[in-house]
């Protein structure tokens, strides 16, 4: 991605702030084709604006459409039908939870099965130790992982990042979409692991020790 | 005192032996599934690994016996409802019987009376085991966490709508460079079957040889139907490592289930004594079910080994 | 898509005047997220409220967005980044025609003439599988491939042949572009893969001089 504020200088014709609605308008315009999460850095090359610009009128239209005052002076109003968040690294409009059992009703296609208690405790686990192999999450988890971890590979919530060099397994780590579909914006958004392990603060050592 | 499985046990299945715990699709999880009672502990079974593991439990108290009768019938129950979740919590049960037998093991050890190399392999795999334990627990602690997390995105539907018409047609002329030999030679090469990828990839520097439980409960089934009655004890003395005493219990576990031994454990503390019940002549070890082949025994069990090795 | 009207009439009755933003919000929330334009009458459906109702809430908000003062007493305000269209019997959300220009720059962004390995492969598979589900194409290719899928319907390599009768998923075919493009008059003239793949056995032969 290149430089936005070097780009506008050298950037073309569109003034947004000629254009009915100004900048603000200029993003929810973009907004409206992108089909994954848009970075701050993307949205301000589209728009030839630095990116700091861009980060205010996100949050702007976000509170906008939460039914908050806009800065724009407008008064505090009813939420709007969609909602404007930040995961995954990127902006990107949702339909706002409530309105859930109507939307699903239209959108019956990208609505994905319910995972399996076995496949939820192997993605925690590859979640918190990642990148890590097939064999360490059989060892944590005390059972066979192979056909849950092929699941979630298919699913798109993890994928393959290279072999390990020891051993020359196979690591697995979470993808993009696995934090798009917990909702979160990087894996340190994740909960803490260390208050479901009580009386043992020392755990990672036997943790390295024995896998 | 009762050992449970409740872990294990899927949320919103009613414990058939538990009448008191509270039952529904979103009931907590540490209150559905397998329940036991014992003489001094009652409830589920993550309770009673709390309990272990703040130390307000001795193991050495915990009839394993009793526990496994329980676990063994409550999985029929199961199988009898037609619940296809019966062998994913068998086979999770079994891990954690299995370390909880090691677990007891290392304590029952008199302090002072260390007199092999595998009573200290035991004293040290130990603290190891609990690790495992709590490890295993605080995972399905944040698999919950993790599972409503998901649950609750799921009702927000993200736009992602197709491209609209003029906008589409923008997009730049596809070059297409791939000849139709190519393009037949991708086919093939993703609809060609995979082989499963190895399980087993990485392990050999563990030095800790697979052990088959198939193996050793032939061993065991030979020794019982020969003579009367057997202590545990007495049926691993000769096994070589904890991966052996594992694998053998496991057997005993999957002989039981095929109703050819019976146990026998006078008290908590006392010991747990084999009885063979089955046919005399035509049972071998290759008669288990197969069900439980796929548990990666050998690979679970080589962690706590090669640990007691470093 | 299942029939909306179909499926509202055994939905658990929401009452949308007791959400958050009403009625009103309700149907944005389903506008912002459809794919396919939606019909009043299965707005309405959706909603349970009649037409006439939906019509004049779908006018409401078109004029909303447009800038205007809306019925519930809005002042007239900037117009937004997108706009409620009624096109071919349904309406939808586009982006506002006035920032195409900005749109269509964010759109060429970082598009390539050229498909993918990825792409290639799934294409591939879509070809000699079709009529296929992507969970099917997944499975095959061990990948999630919901984003490639959409790239090659974008560029009109595949599309929508119905759905599966039995998982009600979206079967894929390819399209007379794809044809074209490879360079073959239909797909029994793609070359013959392997003898004892099921469902290829209607191929014409094709000799081995093709590969």
């Amino acid at each position: 991605m290149t430089d936005p504020v070097k780009d506008a200088a050298g950037a073309p014709e569109i003034d947004v702030d000629q254009l009915p609605g100004g900048a603000r308008a200029a993003l929810e315009a973009v907004l409206m084709v992108i089909d994954e999460p848009a970075s701050e850095i993307e949205l301000a090359t589209a728009l030839s604006l630095p990116v700091d610009t861009v980060r205010a009128l996100l949050l702007d239209l976000q509170c906008d459409y939460d039914g908050g005052a806009s800065s724009g002076g407008l008064p505090a109003a009813a939420p709007r039908g969609f909602e404007l968040r930040n995961i995954a690294g990127g902006w990107r409009i949702f339909s706002r939870s409530d309105f859930a059992p109507l939307v699903s009703a239209f959108v019956l296609e990208g609505q994905t099965a319910r995972l399996t208690q076995a496949a939820l405790e192997t993605l925690a686990v590859i979640a918190y130790r990642q990148p890590v192999s097939r064999a360490r999450v059989s060892a944590i988890r005390g059972v066979n992982v192979d056909s849950v971890v092929r699941t979630l590979t298919q699913r798109g919530l993890i994928e393959d990042s290279g072999t390990d060099p020891e051993t020359g397994a196979i690591l697995y780590r979470t993808t993009s979409y696995f934090l798009e579909r917990l909702g979160i914006g990087s894996i340190g958004e994740l909960p803490e692991i260390a208050p479901h392990l009580p009386g043992l603060e020392n755990l990672s050592e036997y943790d390295d020790a024995s896998l | 005192m009762t050992l449970t499985p409740a872990g294990e046990m899927p949320a919103g299945r009613p414990p058939p032996i538990q009448e008191t715990v509270p039952a529904g699709p979103d009931s907590d999880r540490k209150a559905a599934g397998f329940a036991v009672t014992l003489d001094n502990f009652s409830g589920p079974f993550d309770l009673l690994l709390g309990l272990i593991s703040k130390h307000e439990m001795d193991i050495t108290e915990v009839a394993l016996s009793r526990v496994t009768d329980e676990f063994i019938s409550y999985i029929r129950g199961l199988q009898a409802d037609g619940d296809d979740k019966a062998l994913d919590e068998a086979s999770e049960f079994l891990v954690i019987a299995a370390t909880l037998l090691d677990l007891k093991a290392a304590r029952l050890l008199p302090t002072g009376e260390v007199e092999d190399d595998e009573d200290i392999a035991l004293l040290e795999a130990r603290d190891l085991l609990f690790a495992r334990l709590l490890q295993y627990k605080a995972f399905k602690e944040i698999a919950a966490l993790l599972g409503q997390r998901l649950a609750r995105e799921a009702d927000r539907f993200p736009r992602q709508v197709s491209l609209e018409p003029h906008f589409a047609a923008l997009l730049p002329e596809l070059i297409w460079r791939t000849p139709l030999a190519e393009f037949a030679a991708l086919a093939a090469k993703a609809l060609e079957p995979k082989e499963p990828a190895p399980t087993q990839v990485g392990l050999s520097h563990l030095h800790a040889p697979p052990v088959s439980v198939k193996e050793q409960a032939a061993i065991l089934g030979a020794r019982l139907q020969a003579g009367g009655p057997l202590s545990f004890r007495s049926l691993t003395a000769d096994a070589d490592g904890t991966l052996v005493v594992v694998a053998r219990f496991l057997a005993l576990l999957e002989m039981f289930r095929d109703a050819v031994i019976a146990f026998d454990q006078a008290a908590p503390l006392g010991e747990l004594t084999v009885r063979w019940t089955g046919p005399d002549a035509e049972w071998t070890g290759e008669n288990l079910s197969e069900e439980y082949e796929d548990t990666p025994m050998p690979e679970t069990a080589a962690e706590g080994t090669e640990e007691t090795h470093d």
